[in-house]
């Protein structure tokens, strides 16, 4: 990927750099001195600035907000996929049959203006949430909870309707963030109506507070609490935030951020393509991303793409009819069309391959996967999972100069433990077995010609809208007439709700916990709605009373017991024989760091924490990012 | 022709050659047997140019030369289609405002100057951002055309009005042709003449609101045309990467295909006033 | 004075030059009125033109010149073609064709007026001066003060010529150049404009050059008139006398045409029409519409030349002809 | 009184035409299946993962009542028609909730005003200026230039000239941001320096289409009156070139331009639209395409009411000050 930018962009560059470091970069535009202030990227700027209260809606908590401010229940370390206690002192201790849970308070954390975050608090957050309607998930809140009541400064007891095994996975963090954030009672209980309460100067207890925000929502300027070791991460870690202060910023479009990156204007950026990783790395030794060279990216997102199925529809309902679609594809194409080439296979239906769950389930079931069987209709046979990708990528990559491991274990972290094969012929077979017909002028179902919709999301996740794209490309040669539409979030989001799609784009996958519940219950097929009508989930409408079985076997199963475990791997062979989902590449991240001013960003060499700048996660990476010098 | 040639001056004579080049790329070179130039991995990726690729290929193994050639196709039938609509409508109602009069007249130019008021941009990015899903290119073309009739529509409603005021119409009036005849007969062969002149104009508008939305990521995914191909080289990031043979010919044929469209535009009014003036 | 001597015009066209006045010479004198009449087409507003140093591409000067001399508030001046544009509005104006569409549409006309005025004349006195001035001129011709406050637009036809006129006299130039100044107008406004500009000339007392296709402005106001056909005079002389004794068979023709009081027999206009300038006949360029051509004329190009005291003319028979013709007009 | 007619029914046509486009605006998004509901659930899944269905229900439930789109379509329309067009109450944004559009809308619209205001003006006055001289000096070998260069560089899309300025003065030279950063706090100089450093790249690349535009319409317009009987009689009157130029031909063909001017507004305002979306500029036209993106409904129809009340008024203006430029129209 190391090609040549040419000089006509790299020399004026270095000149300008040369000539300009030392002045231009001894501040930011917001006047705080550059070496102290950290920059990272927003992806989204906000229109509401200076609304920082979670509880009213619109508040964008991605702008830093719930990074360096917010305080969690539970946090989450993304490497392991093991939850720890944030404000609260370890993991709720349940009752036999889960209804009723003791949650220990750290002792230790202050708010920024010195009160003491208490039980009171806690309480008070989560009778706020479940007395306010305006407040989105307040009704949710009141299905759950039966009452939440302080039993001494630092003990809470929360009491749930029913057997609620999972307290902390739902209202701890496990992807990105969650919903419940602990308020300062002693601000938030004089204010009259919290829903619109901006919350413009806020008392919090993470690392970081509010020193100036734009009003034009583009940039939030925060500053690290002098009492930082009574903040949340001090109370955790005892680690200062290295950076006085952390700006972030909204950069704009994909020109914009790279241009940004190569000036070092920006030290962090969320996630780009690899085509920019590309041209950055090349203009700017000091960017790089989860790996120095290739493959750079982090394919450890807990969301894989590839494609979805409207499973209410013929032949879509057909699992034949899947599986020749997953046949029919070249998925080794598919993977160079996305990045390059770069990526984690992630074959399992549903069930993202990250590092952790690739050890947890996929390695575990390979024995499984290669004995799988299909039965193509004309009385044979084919065994469709293909091991071999990961020796071919290498290779292929190989030639093209790449510097690719070739130690097996590496090579499977990298590629996959293998995806499924391509083999048109059997694809074709398992097309005729789902009542389709080949003729002359092309396929034909029911005696009328047949053509596939695919729709992808156009304005978000390139890597799941480039895999679509792909997926068109193949069958489109293997002989189907399709379309192609890119959607808006705006409409994709009712038509997948509505199921209004054949084949889309998209990612309704997950894992990082050992315990699959979250992942998988939104499967049950009681969920499913007519085509047309809004569900709660199951926008596919996969109905298998196998897994529906074992998502409600699940529900009332403990997490971190071995039988959940069990009801996962279960859960995955079901899936795997009925493919709702076929998947391409686990979620592959490009996601770029600057070390100009910044160093010892978190990286495959030293994976203290995930790449993730946009969940709350971030305050603990914060403790580890040191200044140059 | 002869006289044309003569009397055509070097604007006119450098469109048509320009127009003309464009019309040949688009709806000639266009039906010569290739591959599908959208299907990906066809050739090698990132070739540089070379006999059998002129434009070398893209990052997705396409032929960047036959891509050109659809999206100009594409572009241009695009451009026209909206260029007829707004054309015929436009010159449609603008006849019938300017001969009716009166409430009709009223109407119909409320209606129209609401549609040279309103900022077509927003209202074209809600409208494609919404049926992305099912757009093709006569849909994309409808939706541009949404905006394309109303300033005709108004010019051709004064220039009737100034018609309207000639002898010869009247003539026709007093003997006894009706509205319909004389708006046929006697209008329309001066409305022709002015609405080629506007047609030009309109593809021109049509293929830069088109490539607008494209690179607002908004044109359908799989359309071939001159701003989505530029808006793919650019998300493939083709600038950065000195992909030049990719981002390059679209970039250049649409300035190209701009000016010498302009240039007709301009060239063939100059004529006109020229040929009045004589 | 407006002295022509040799002068040849011609118009570039991409199908060659087309030669339009082909070697004229003849004076026009101080105080006079002097007429220029002619079928239309016949060379009057080139002719014009270049009197007045209008020579813009395609026309051009292909010899001869044009002399603008005399004197003005005791100075002697002499401008020759080429450089009379330096005399404008000062020793020479011009009242225009078409004088609707000469003025500026949307000022007033009082800007018009400061417009001509150059800057010499307005740096010795103020803007106001400068207006009463104009204002007291107006009044003086019998026109309303107000006007300078008015657009164009808001005037009638005559009225807006009248205002050219004042425009054109009021610094009391030399020379006025007048081409049709009453064409478009109805016959009652026709004659308040040609009283206005006889009135004129007597009060300056300078020279006035009025061209007209109608014989009867010339019958009217000129003193001297000269008779163009195809380019060149074909006679010349005081008007009187050319009404009196026509001797060109063109001029008699013209004169023929006239309807005179009384006369209530059906007129006839001039059979044939004047020949292409691009393409001339040889000779005489009348002769294939005169009734007394012969081959001589189709061969032979008539002198222009001076039959009597004054009086000149271009025909090979402007000695025989005359009493002929006399007795069929009296007839 | 013929004026206070011409006037009255001016005012008229510009109320319906405020009235059309509105209607317009209000029932194209209710046409298609998009839902801002759906849009809101969708956000909070793809950033979360799997929700929840118990959860996902009862969130669907209460964001519809909150948003208020329980109400039929004709008395949504209706209401619209009461609180937004007579008291410019779009009611609360729906990406942002429970903030008001107007709250919003007042936040970026300065900034939208300001460029296009700024660059509109310029834009005309420069072109006007630089087409007057093409056209009346035809023959002069720098009108010929410039109207050269005006004709390439007008049809050139819109977004390559703003792309190529921002490679070349904000990447390769850093002259300028690489998007329009404006700082807030800190005082008004460093406000108002800031805002020009954004907004110059901006308005240049506006200024460039839009100057090339006025060129090429003025020229020919300029040309074509420097040929009417009234400027060569103004010429044979011996009137300095400058005092022709001036007087006689720049006036009448400006009168032409101001019309031109005002209809020309609704294309500014796309023009802006792109800018803002490549220079990331704060204002009117990144918030239409955000909120387009995410289905605000009140935030879409808050930002189009505006602009077209805006254009139309713009129009409206223009149409009043004509009579003083056009005495015709003024006396007759």
């Amino acid at each position: 990927m190391r090609r040549k930018v040419s000089a006509f962009l790299v020399l004026p560059l270095l000149i300008l750099l040369v000539f300009t470091a030392v002045n231009t970069y001894a501040m930011t535009e917001v006047g705080t001195p550059r070496r102290e202030t950290l920059i990272v990227e927003t992806q989204t700027p906000t229109d509401v600035p200076g609304q920082f209260n979670s509880y009213m809606q619109g508040t964008q908590m991605g702008f830093g907000i719930h990074q360096l401010m917010s305080a969690m229940m539970w946090e989450m370390d993304t490497i392991t996929g093991e939850q720890f206690g944030e404000v609260a002192a370890g993991a709720p201790e349940s009752n036999e049959d889960f209804t009723e849970h003791i949650v220990r308070i750290r002792e230790g954390i202050r708010w920024s203006d010195g009160e003491a975050l208490n039980a009171d608090d806690v309480v008070f957050t989560f009778n706020m949430i479940m007395s306010n309607p305006g407040i989105g998930p307040s009704a949710y809140y009141n299905a759950v909870f039966k009452s939440v009541e302080k039993v001494d400064d630092y003990t809470v007891l929360i009491k749930t309707v029913d057997s609620f095994p999972r307290l902390a996975l739902r209202f701890g963090v496990t992807i990105w963030g969650n919903d419940l954030r602990i308020v300062p009672e002693h601000i938030y209980s004089q204010v009259a109506d919290v829903t619109t309460f901006k919350d413009s100067d806020p008392v919090v207890a993470g690392p970081y507070i509010v020193k100036a925000f734009d009003s034009l929502g583009k940039w939030i300027l925060y500053e690290r609490r002098e009492d930082w070791e009574y903040s949340t991460v001090g109370a955790v870690t005892g680690k200062m935030p290295q950076a006085r202060y952390i700006l972030v910023k909204y950069i704009g479009d994909d020109t914009t951020r790279q241009m940004a990156m190569v000036n070092n204007e920006v030290d962090i950026l969320c996630e780009v393509t690899p085509e920019m990783v590309e041209v950055m790395t090349a203009m700017n030794p000091n960017i790089a991303c989860w790996y120095k060279d290739f493959p750079y990216a982090t394919s450890d997102d807990p969301c894989s793409k590839g494609i979805s199925f409207q499973m209410a529809k013929e032949p879509y309902d057909n699992p034949d009819f899947r599986w020749g679609v997953t046949l029919a594809m070249n998925f080794d194409e598919i993977s160079v069309n996305i990045f390059d080439g770069v990526g984690r296979a992630s074959a399992l239906p549903i069930l993202t391959a990250t590092a952790a769950m690739q050890e947890l389930y996929y390695i575990p079931l390979l024995p499984w996967l290669e004995a799988f069987e299909l039965d193509l209709g004309d009385g044979t046979t084919i065994q469709p999972f293909d091991t071999g990708y990961a020796l071919r990528m290498a290779e292929t990559l190989k030639a093209q100069g790449y510097d690719i491991p070739s130690d097996e274990t590496a090579l499977i972290d990298m590629f996959g433990i293998g995806c499924w094969k391509y083999a048109p012929d059997a694809a074709e077979k398992l097309f005729v077995k789902a009542g389709l017909e080949k003729r002359a002028e092309g396929w034909y179902f029911k005696d009328q010609p047949f053509t596939i919709n695919m729709t992808y999301l156009a304005d978000t996740e390139a890597q799941a809208g480039r895999g679509l794209i792909a997926a068109y490309d193949q069958l489109v040669k293997f002989g189907f007439n399709c379309n192609l539409a890119s959607e808006s979030s705006a409409t994709w989001d009712s038509n997948a709700a509505t199921g209004n799609y054949e084949i889309g784009g998209y990612w309704p996958t997950g894992g990082i916990t050992r315990d699959l519940y979250a992942q998988i219950s939104g499967w049950d097929a009681n969920l499913i709605v007519p085509i047309g009508e809004r569900g709660a989930g199951q926008g596919s409408r996969w109905n298998n009373a196998e897994a529906t079985r074992i998502v409600q076997a699940m529900s009332v199963v403990s997490p971190d017991s071995d039988e959940s475990y069990e009801l996962g791997m279960e859960f995955m062979k079901v899936a795997t024989a009925d493919m709702p989902f076929l998947g391409f590449h686990s979620g592959v991240k490009f996601v770029p760091t600057n070390s100009t001013f910044w160093t010892n960003y978190p990286s495959a060499e030293n994976p203290y924490n995930g790449p993730w700048w946009w969940w709350s996660c971030f305050k603990y990476i914060t403790t580890e990012i040191t200044a140059v010098d | 022709m002869t006289s044309f040639l003569k009397n055509a001056n070097g604007r006119l004579k450098a469109g048509l050659v320009i127009t003309l080049f464009f019309l040949f790329l688009g709806f000639v070179v266009y039906y010569i047997p290739h591959a599908n130039p959208f299907s990906y991995n066809t050739y090698p990726r990132r070739l540089a140019p070379s006999f059998g690729h002129f434009f070398g290929t893209t990052s997705m193994g396409q032929d960047v030369f036959w891509l050109l050639i659809e999206a100009i196709h594409n572009s241009l039938v695009i451009g026209f289609i909206v260029a007829l609509i707004g054309t015929v409508v436009g010159v449609f109602v603008g006849l019938l405002a300017g001969f009716s009069g009166g409430l009709l007249d009223r109407i119909l130019m409320v209606i129209t100057d609401t549609f040279v008021v309103i900022p077509s941009l927003p209202i074209l990015i809600l409208m494609t951002s919404l049926m992305r899903g099912s757009a093709t290119v006569i849909l994309m073309a409808l939706v541009l055309a949404i905006f394309s009739w109303a300033w005709p529509s108004r010019q051709i409603r004064s220039l009737a009005l100034s018609l309207k005021e000639r002898d010869f119409v009247y003539t026709a009036w007093f003997s006894g042709e009706g509205t319909v005849q004389v708006i046929i007969t006697e209008i329309l062969p001066y409305a022709l003449t002015w609405s080629l002149s506007n047609f030009m104009n309109a593809t021109l508008s049509a293929i830069a609101s088109e490539s607008a939305l494209a690179v607002l990521g908004l044109s359908p995914a799989n359309l071939i045309s001159l701003g989505n191909m530029i808006q793919w080289a650019r998300e493939r990031n083709a600038i950065f990467t000195n992909q030049w043979n990719w981002i390059g010919p679209p970039i250049v044929a649409t300035i190209v295909l701009f000016v010498g469209l302009f240039l007709l535009i301009t060239g063939y009014n100059d004529y006109l006033s020229m040929k009045r003036g004589r | 004075m407006l002295k022509v001597e040799n002068l040849s015009t011609s118009y570039k066209t991409i199908d060659g030059d087309v030669h339009v006045l082909e070697n004229l010479s003849f004076e026009i004198y101080e105080n006079e009125i002097f007429g220029i009449a002619g079928e239309s087409g016949c060379g009057k507003t080139t002719l014009l033109k270049t009197l007045y140093d209008i020579i813009d591409f395609p026309m051009q000067i292909d010899g001869g010149r044009v002399l603008l001399s005399g004197k003005k508030n005791g100075d002697l001046f002499s401008y020759e073609s080429g450089r009379i544009r330096d005399a404008w509005w000062k020793n020479i104006s011009y009242v225009p064709q078409a004088a609707q569409s000469v003025l500026n549409p949307i000022s007033r006309l009082k800007s018009q007026f400061l417009d001509s005025i150059p800057e010499e004349d307005k740096r010795s006195e103020t803007k106001e001066e400068t207006l009463e001035r104009v204002a007291r001129y107006l009044e003086e011709l019998s026109l309303s003060r107000d006007l300078l406050h008015a657009f164009p637009f808001q005037l009638s036809g005559g009225m807006r010529q009248r205002v050219i006129i004042a425009l054109a006299t009021f610094m009391s130039p030399n020379v006025v150049l007048a081409d049709e100044p009453t064409t478009a107008l109805d016959v009652v406004v026709q004659r308040g404009i040609l009283a206005m500009l006889m009135r004129l000339q007597k009060e300056l007392q300078n020279t006035m050059v009025v061209v007209s296709h109608d014989m009867g402005v010339h019958y009217q106001v000129t003193k001297r008139m000269g008779i163009m056909y195809s380019g060149s005079f074909a006679e010349l002389g005081g008007t009187d006398d050319i009404f009196d004794d026509p001797i060109h068979p063109y001029t008699k023709m013209l004169i023929g045409a006239l309807p005179r009081v009384g006369d209530t027999s059906q007129k006839v206009g001039i059979p044939g029409r004047p020949p292409a300038l691009t393409d001339p006949p040889p000779g005489c360029r009348f002769a294939p519409r005169c009734p007394h051509s012969n081959e001589r004329c189709r061969q032979e190009v008539p002198e222009f030349r001076e039959v009597r005291p004054g009086r000149f003319v271009a025909c090979h028979f402007a000695e025989k002809v005359k009493i002929d013709d006399r007795k069929a007009a009296g007839s | 009184m013929k004026f206070a007619k011409y006037v009255g029914l001016r005012i008229l046509t510009w109320a319906l035409t405020i009235w059309i486009g509105v209607t317009f605006i209000f029932f194209v998004p209710r046409m298609f299946p998009s839902d801002p509901v759906e849009n809101m659930i969708g956000r909070i899944q793809s950033r979360s993962g799997q929700m929840d269905p118990l959860e996902m229900e009862s969130l669907r439930k209460s964001l519809r009542i909150q948003f208020g789109l329980e109400g039929s379509l004709l008395e949504q329309y209706v209401s619209f028609l009461k609180k937004g067009l007579l008291q410019f109450d779009f009611g609360p944004s729906l990406m942002s909730f429970p903030t008001p559009v107007g709250d919003i809308i007042k936040t970026y619209l300065p900034y939208t005003l300001g460029l296009m205001l700024m660059t509109t003006i310029f834009s005309w006055l420069i072109g006007n200026f630089i087409g007057l001289q093409a056209g009346f000096r035809k023959k002069q070998l720098s009108s010929k230039f410039l109207e050269g260069v005006a004709i390439c560089i007008y049809p050139v899309p819109y977004f390559i000239v703003a792309l190529v300025l921002q490679i070349v003065f904000a990447f390769l030279l850093g002259w300028f941001p690489l998007q329009s950063t404006i700082i807030t706090m800190g005082g008004f100089v460093i406000f108002i320096k800031s805002l020009l450093r954004a907004s110059i790249l901006p308005g240049v690349s506006l200024l460039l289409v839009g100057t090339g535009w006025w060129i090429i319409s003025m020229k020919s317009l300029s040309g074509t009156v420097a040929e009417e009987d009234f400027v060569l009689y103004a010429r044979y009157r011996g009137l300095s070139e400058g005092r022709i130029g001036w007087s006689y031909v720049l006036r009448n063909s400006i009168i032409t331009q101001v019309t031109a001017l005002a209809m020309s507004l609704g294309g500014v305002f796309s023009g802006s639209i792109m800018t803002e979306i490549i220079f990331g500029y704060p204002g009117v036209g990144t918030l239409i395409q955000k909120a387009i993106l995410q289905s605000d409904y009140n935030m879409i129809l808050g930002c189009i009411t505006i602009s077209i009340v805006a254009i139309a008024t713009a129009t409206l203006i223009v149409d009043l000050i004509y009579p003083l430029i056009d005495p015709r129209i003024r006396y007759s």
